[in-house]
């Protein structure tokens, strides 16, 4: 074991001797590696993030037709740290009447929620936090604990449009929920196990060949999770000044931002784990555990790039709209794709690679076509609808 | 090495609080935040005897499970309650609540 | 006093505390963000049992959902953000004795069971709870019956909620 | 697929079919019948299937097909359920698909789908016709059933019921079905519900086979508590058999086996209606004709014969049941033949011949002839169904007739028809082909050779009911030829019988069906004499083989041959040379009354059980007990007890109760109330409190109890 191969486990035998060395407890030193190991992986993260947030500004520049970022440094990229200097120097408001624990507590939860999800992604098939073997509820446990942060903030910081962003996201999060966990069962029924490093490791062929609609699904269910727009409900400039957060000022508000920056890359990332291989690239993964962290945070720029694609190229979608989307709409579609899948995986076990590809692939095509068929119908009578209404009596339980 | 006792006695304490809660508390919903703890020191009970018990014998989880479905089913239909009679006869004081009297 | 051990009793304490704070603090709605560190904290005990599944289905549906649920039901039934007066009733000391009696009695009768103090048979490594625990469920000769009625009653429940709190105007 | 898996899936079909039908698809009748059709057609493929695997698998009566899963768990066992196909059931298993499938056929035709909805007509009534009007001129054709989803609805149901009984391993599923089949027969004989005949006809067959079935069922009760189980299988294993035998039981001496079967019987005389309670079946004509074939000639009335035959070894245990057995089935025979001879309408007639065809196989199985009862169990099925069919469609032609001129007869009555055969062809035909086999024709008919083999099994041993039987099979021949005679043969006596029609595809094409069957299901079981050993006697040897020992082969013999060939062709000939002539009801000399009126049973009952409790509730106990005993010592200490009472009033009551103690106590009470009401304050958490408060207390008292070890 050197350095190139299993670079963690090698630093980690390291300090563990070096510690006991000077006489440490071996728990302690254990404790204290683990520690470590967080500290580093979160700072990581958050440097990521800080250029996150030089990324997302070009990349809306571009979109617009501007320039973006392009005094501080070259190409902009100090920007960022110009930001952070500018929060950190803000002065810092609590609204009257505010709850202050909470209203302090929110915005740490809400960037927590996000780190806590990269504890179990596998960077590299050595390079992980934890190996959880219930991956794929874990990402939805930590998402309970965003929505959470939102609530807090909302109703801390006494004010009514918060509030009101407050209930829209937590109702949009609880929707969309359902059918993201819905798409993720796909992946875990295909590598029958819901541990991210199975998952991964499982993926010769990677599951967006496999089960398309679901990567599809699974990323219209994440930005919505995100509160991004055509889904930002939660921060409608235009409506409620800017939902939950329309207090918070200076770094409090910059944690947020860093969260919901940091959130969608991490979606992006998991968009990459579940059905894009995650950090395996054609073998390239085997030439060492940083090449294929490199690329697993690759794909996940990618990830994060689709999701600004959407951000800036969609309008915003009414609140009862994106609801009934949710429930009418991807809910039933992503239950039916599960059945399917399951029953497909379950009759085609035993055929060989090819016949199981293709047959997998079919399968969404054919529900593709029937829901694409569904929706064109639909439209045509709604649009039928708005030309001549019909006036029936509101249904009452 | 955790002896029994410890989890017995946490999940007995919890289930205490959670009893004055619901005998004490004047508002509804507090009433149900009580019942959710007394429910979830069942679940402790439930998961530590299945752990201190033969652990390939499923049948403390699995009611755990049932518990967690249950507690949504009774938050769920309780919530609603509150806010109808909060609807009607806007207050959640359950001592205010008491028209089943004389 | 192993490094469990002392896990468990900050976890015990944290719970046991915030279970007081939810029972007695006079703002509902910390009452309800105490309530969810309690049930954050009963996740951690069940990690340390080894039941990583229901931990995690714990954090879920638990704070996911019913403690969100709650913080919404007491946003909705009120008209402002303080409540005033005490929040427990005249009898409420009553109640702690009735209460400590529980408690009392509960760990009386429970001391004098043989296996009080067992100590638990060290986890098999690799031992696939989940799985089990999923078979379980589905099984016929196992749970099946059961869970097909809690799904039932989930489904009974969710639709005489819409119901009852169904606002007609 | 497994054959068993197969088994196991045959009643399915039938019971979806009734749920669909009856929760979604009832607005739609062609739907309706579409679904209930293709669920019998189902059940018909897969019996079918069974069927041809069980005669391709030889030692089927050693190890037939069988299948059980546990049901109900009891104590330390479970009540299993299961299938079983052995060579029996796969015998009655062929009839009962064939049946059924041709009688939901024919029921589209006879509830006149197609046809216009009528004019007046309401649900619970059978139609009453619509009024067409073609360029002008109108005239009445049959209108479609109200009900009509709903009749097929109840036959899927029934068909469940049917199959169910006749595959199951243990009589805990075959009493199951059972039940199914009578709950059926009453909502179908009383499916035209405002007729009051029809409502009253149900309600009778409920209550009359309900007699039995309650005797059955205790009978089941005790099987399970003699040996434990109830699965066919382990109740004829040998030993169990013998400790059954020998255990005595205190009725009447006889063992256990004994009384197990007689009780069992009665259950069977209910349900395929033998002597005492045989009055509901004539009445279950009131029901629709397709109920009648179905129900009442073909399948129903089968299943108890079925289960008798089915509990043969057990029964055959005990000498007395067999005997008694035989004697009912012998003497049932004879005496609804009798009665049958005097019957004008069609369908009765056609009832009580199907009563004594019962008896026939009762006695048959009395005398311990398994394969003949068997025998005649199926061919008689198939010939009978055609019969009933054949007199539907006959009824049908008629009230096309009826309708079409508005002549007001009776459209059921024979002396209104007569030379039909030119009217309706293949009715004609195939109903002379059903009954020359009722009537046991030589050597072509089913009936024929089922009905000799009975004979000729009788003969050695059971004198008495061979003669019986013998009389009973003349008779049975010269009232089918009375009803020939008078239905097709002669002129056209009314102008409705002369506007009479074919009836349409769907009612001929069963008729086609069963008298295919009505003719060819005789010839699997030719005795060996007849060919001279040329054609092996397949049917004996297949069903004789679901037997512990194949029993054997009836000897040749030429008396019971040669009475069997009188009695047919004696029996034909009189009855047409008699009825040639005889035009209206009062030149038939057989109308004497106490034939008409069926030797006056139903008055029997009446004066027997129905007069006495009226009695025994109106005079003795309302008049009698409670007006005069009861009334009168209550006047008398009423009276007594006024004068007593206004006297310790005036001096007593008054001053010292109503004032003192009476205001005292009301004044007490308020005041009690008063005090005790703030307790129910309408808090909930106080009420919980109390009770929690309470609930400590006595589980302290309790423990502490326990710990003194005051109680343990």
């Amino acid at each position: 074991m050197n350095l190139w191969t299993d670079p963690i486990n090698f630093i980690a035998h390291w300090l563990m001797a070096l510690l006991t060395s000077w006489g440490l407890a071996e728990w302690l030193a254990n404790f204290l590696i683990q520690l470590i190991g967080v500290v580093v992986l979160v700072s990581m993260m958050m440097l990521i993030d800080i250029l996150l947030v030089w990324v997302e500004r070009k990349v809306v520049a571009r979109f617009q037709d501007r320039l973006g970022p392009n005094r501080v440094g070259p190409f902009g990229i100090i920007q960022p740290f110009a930001d952070i200097i500018k929060l950190l120097i803000k002065e810092d408001i609590t609204p009257d009447g505010a709850d202050r624990v909470v209203y302090n507590l929110a915005p740490i939860l809400s960037l927590m929620s996000v780190l806590l999800l990269w504890a179990i992604v596998p960077l590299a098939p050595v390079i992980f936090g934890v190996d959880l073997n219930v991956g794929a509820l874990y990402i939805i446990a930590t998402g309970a604990i965003g929505a959470l942060s939102i609530i807090m903030a909302a109703w801390s910081s006494n004010n009514k449009y918060a509030l009101i962003g407050a209930f829209r996201q937590v109702a949009v999060m609880v929707s969309f929920e359902v059918p993201m966990i819905a798409t993720m069962l796909i992946p875990t029924i295909l590598a029958s196990s819901m541990s991210m490093g199975v998952i991964v490791h499982s993926q010769n062929v990677w599951y967006v060949v496999i089960a398309p609609l679901a990567a599809i699904i699974f990323m219209i269910t994440a930005i919505a999770e995100l509160g991004r727009s055509p889904f930002d409900m939660n921060e409608a400039e235009s409506e409620i000044v800017a939902g939950f957060h329309i207090e918070y000022t200076g770094m409090k508000f910059g944690l947020f931002y860093a969260g919901e920056l940091m959130h969608a890359f991490t979606f992006g990332g998991f968009w990459a784990i579940l059905f894009f291989g995650g950090y395996r690239l054609f073998g390239l993964e085997n030439l060492g555990p940083i090449v294929a962290a490199g690329i697993l945070l690759a794909k996940a720029l990618l990830g994060y790039w689709v999701i600004m694609w959407v951000k800036y190229t969609m309008m915003r979608i009414r609140i009862d709209n994106m609801l009934s989307f949710s429930w009418k709409f991807l809910t039933p579609l992503a239950f039916v794709l599960l059945m399917a899948t399951a029953l497909m995986n379950a009759i085609l076990r035993g055929a060989s690679s090819g016949i199981y590809i293709a047959g997998m692939f079919l399968t969404n095509v054919v529900i593709g076509w029937i829901v694409i068929e569904i929706l064109r119908r639909e439209s045509k009578r709604s649009r039928v609808m708005i030309e001549k209404p019909i006036h029936r009596a509101v249904a009452r339980p | 090495m955790i002896p029994l006792s410890w989890y017995l006695t946490l999940s007995a304490a919890l289930f205490s609080i959670g009893l004055f809660g619901v005998l004490s508390r004047k508002n509804a919903v507090a009433i149900l935040l009580g019942i959710e703890l007394m429910l979830n020191s069942v679940n402790i009970n439930l998961v530590s005897f299945w752990r201190y018990g033969d652990i390939t014998q499923m049948a403390g989880q699995v009611f755990s499970i049932i518990v967690f479905a249950v507690a949504a089913a009774e938050v769920a239909v309780g919530l609603a309650l509150v806010i109808s009679v909060y609807r009607r006869r806007n207050t959640v004081i359950a001592d205010e609540i008491d028209m089943m009297k004389w | 006093m192993t490094i469990m051990q002392i896990i468990f009793l900050v976890v015990g304490a944290v719970i046991l505390g915030s279970a007081l704070m939810v029972v007695t603090t006079g703002n509902l709605i910390h009452a309800a963000l105490w309530l969810i560190v309690t049930l954050f904290g009963v996740a951690v005990l069940y990690a340390l049992l080894n039941a990583s599944f229901l931990a995690v289905v714990q954090i879920v549906i638990y704070i996911g959902a019913i403690a969100i649920l709650f913080i919404f039901a007491v946003m909705l039934t009120r008209k402002e953000m303080r409540d005033r007066g005490p929040q427990l009733n005249s009898a409420w000391w009553l109640s702690a004795i009735i209460a400590l009696l529980t408690f009392g009695g509960l760990i009386w009768i429970l001391q004098s069971w043989g296996d009080f103090a067992r100590l638990p048979a060290d986890f098999p490594t690799g031992f696939d709870a989940v799985g089990l625990l999923g078979n379980a469920l589905v099984s016929p000769d196992a749970f099946v019956l059961p869970f097909e009625v809690a799904s039932v009653l989930l489904l009974a429940a969710l639709v005489g909620a819409v119901y009852v709190a169904f606002n007609r105007k | 697929m497994t054959i068993e898996l197969l088994i196991w899936l045959i009643p399915l079909p039938p019971i979806l079919a009734f749920f669909l039908i009856v929760l979604f698809t009832n607005r739609n009748k062609a739907l309706s019948h579409s679904v209930a059709i293709g669920a019998a057609f189902l059940s018909w493929l897969g019996g079918m299937i069974v069927f041809v695997r069980a005669l391709g698998f030889h030692e089927l009566g050693k190890e037939p097909f069988i299948s059980s899963i546990n049901w109900i768990p009891t104590a330390d066992t479970w009540l299993k359920i299961g299938v079983l196909v052995d060579p029996l059931s796969a015998v009655v298993l062929f009839f009962v698909a064939w049946t059924v499938l041709m009688i939901f056929l024919y029921s589209v035709g006879y509830h006149n789908f197609g046809q216009p909805v009528g004019d007046h007509d309401q649900p619970g009534l059978p139609p009453q016709g619509a009024t067409l009007d073609e360029h002008g001129h109108k005239h009445m054709v049959p209108s479609i059933e109200p009900m009509y989803s709903r009749f097929f609805a109840f036959i899927s149901l029934f068909a469940f019921g049917m199959l169910t009984l006749v595959l199951s391993d243990n009589l805990l599923t075959l009493f199951a079905g059972w039940e199914i089949m009578g709950l059926c027969s009453y909502l179908l004989i009383g499916f035209w519900y405002a007729k009051p005949a029809a409502r009253a006809a149900a309600v009778k067959a409920f209550m009359t086979t309900r007699i039995g079935d309650v005797f059955m069922l205790l009978g089941i009760v005790y099987v399970y508590s003699a040996t434990g189980t109830l699965s066919f299988r382990e109740i004829f294993q040998p030993q169990v058999l013998h400790t059954l035998a020998t255990v005595p039981t205190p009725i009447l001496g006889l063992s256990a086996a004994g009384l197990i079967g007689l009780l069992l019987f009665i259950g069977t005389v209910g349900k395929s209606a033998q002597f005492p309670l045989h009055v509901w079946l004539p009445d279950a004509m009131e029901g629709p004709t397709p109920v009648s074939a179905m129900i009442h000639a073909a399948t129903m009335v089968s299943a108890g014969v079925y289960m008798v035959i089915r509990m043969f070894p057990l029964l055959s245990l005990d000498p007395r049941t067999m005997t008694i057995v035989a004697f009912i089935g012998a003497f049932t025979a004879l005496f609804a033949a009798t009665i049958a001879v005097a019957q004008n309408d069609i369908k009765r007639v056609l009832a009580y011949s199907t009563i004594s065809q019962l008896g026939y196989m009762i006695a048959a199985l009395g005398s311990g002839a398994y394969v003949a009862a068997a025998f005649h169990l199926v061919t008689h099925a198939f010939f009978k169904a055609l019969l009933f069919l054949g007199s539907g469609s006959v009824i049908h032609g008629m009230e096309h007739g009826v309708l079409h001129t508005g002549e007001h007869v009776d459209a059921q009555d024979m002396f209104n028809m007569g030379g039909l055969r030119k009217k309706m062809p293949i009715t004609f035909w195939t109903f002379l082909i059903g009954g020359f086999a009722l009537s046991g024709f030589p050597v072509l008919t089913a009936g024929f050779w089922s009905k000799d083999e009975i004979l000729a099994s009788t003969f050695n041993g059971h004198i008495a009911v061979f003669i019986t039987l013998a009389l009973a099979a003349f008779l049975t021949a010269f009232y089918t030829m009375r009803q020939i005679t008078l239905t097709f043969l002669g002129e056209l006596r009314t102008k409705a019988a002369d506007n009479a029609q074919e009836t349409p595809w769907t009612m001929t094409v069963p008729l086609l069906v069963l008298s295919v069957f009505a003719v060819g299901a005789g010839w699997v079981g030719i005795p060996e004499w007849f060919s001279g050993g040329l054609i092996p006697d397949w049917f004996h040897e297949f069903v004789g083989s679901s037997l512990a020992v194949i029993p054997p082969a009836i000897p040749f013999n030429l008396i019971p041959l040669l009475t069997s060939l009188i009695v047919a062709l004696g029996g034909l000939l009189i009855g047409w040379l008699v009825y040639r002539g005889i035009q209206t009801a009062k030149q038939d000399f057989l109308q004497i009354p106490v034939l008409k009126n069926k030797w006056y049973m139903d008055e029997i009952y009446n004066f027997l059980f129905i007069k006495p409790s009226y009695w025994f509730a109106e005079t003795f106990v309302y008049k009698w007990m409670d007006k005069g005993l009861i009334d009168g010592i209550l006047h008398l200490v009423g009276k007594v007890t006024a004068d007593i009472g206004s006297t310790i009033r005036t001096y007593f009551d008054l001053p010292v109760i109503n004032r003192f103690f009476g205001d005292g106590t009301g004044w007490l009470i308020k005041w009690t109330g008063l005090n005790l009401r703030p307790i129910q304050s309408g808090r909930i958490q106080q009420y919980m409190l109390a009770s929690l408060l309470i609930l400590l207390l006595i589980a302290g008292l309790f423990y502490y109890l326990l710990v003194m070890g005051i109680i343990r």
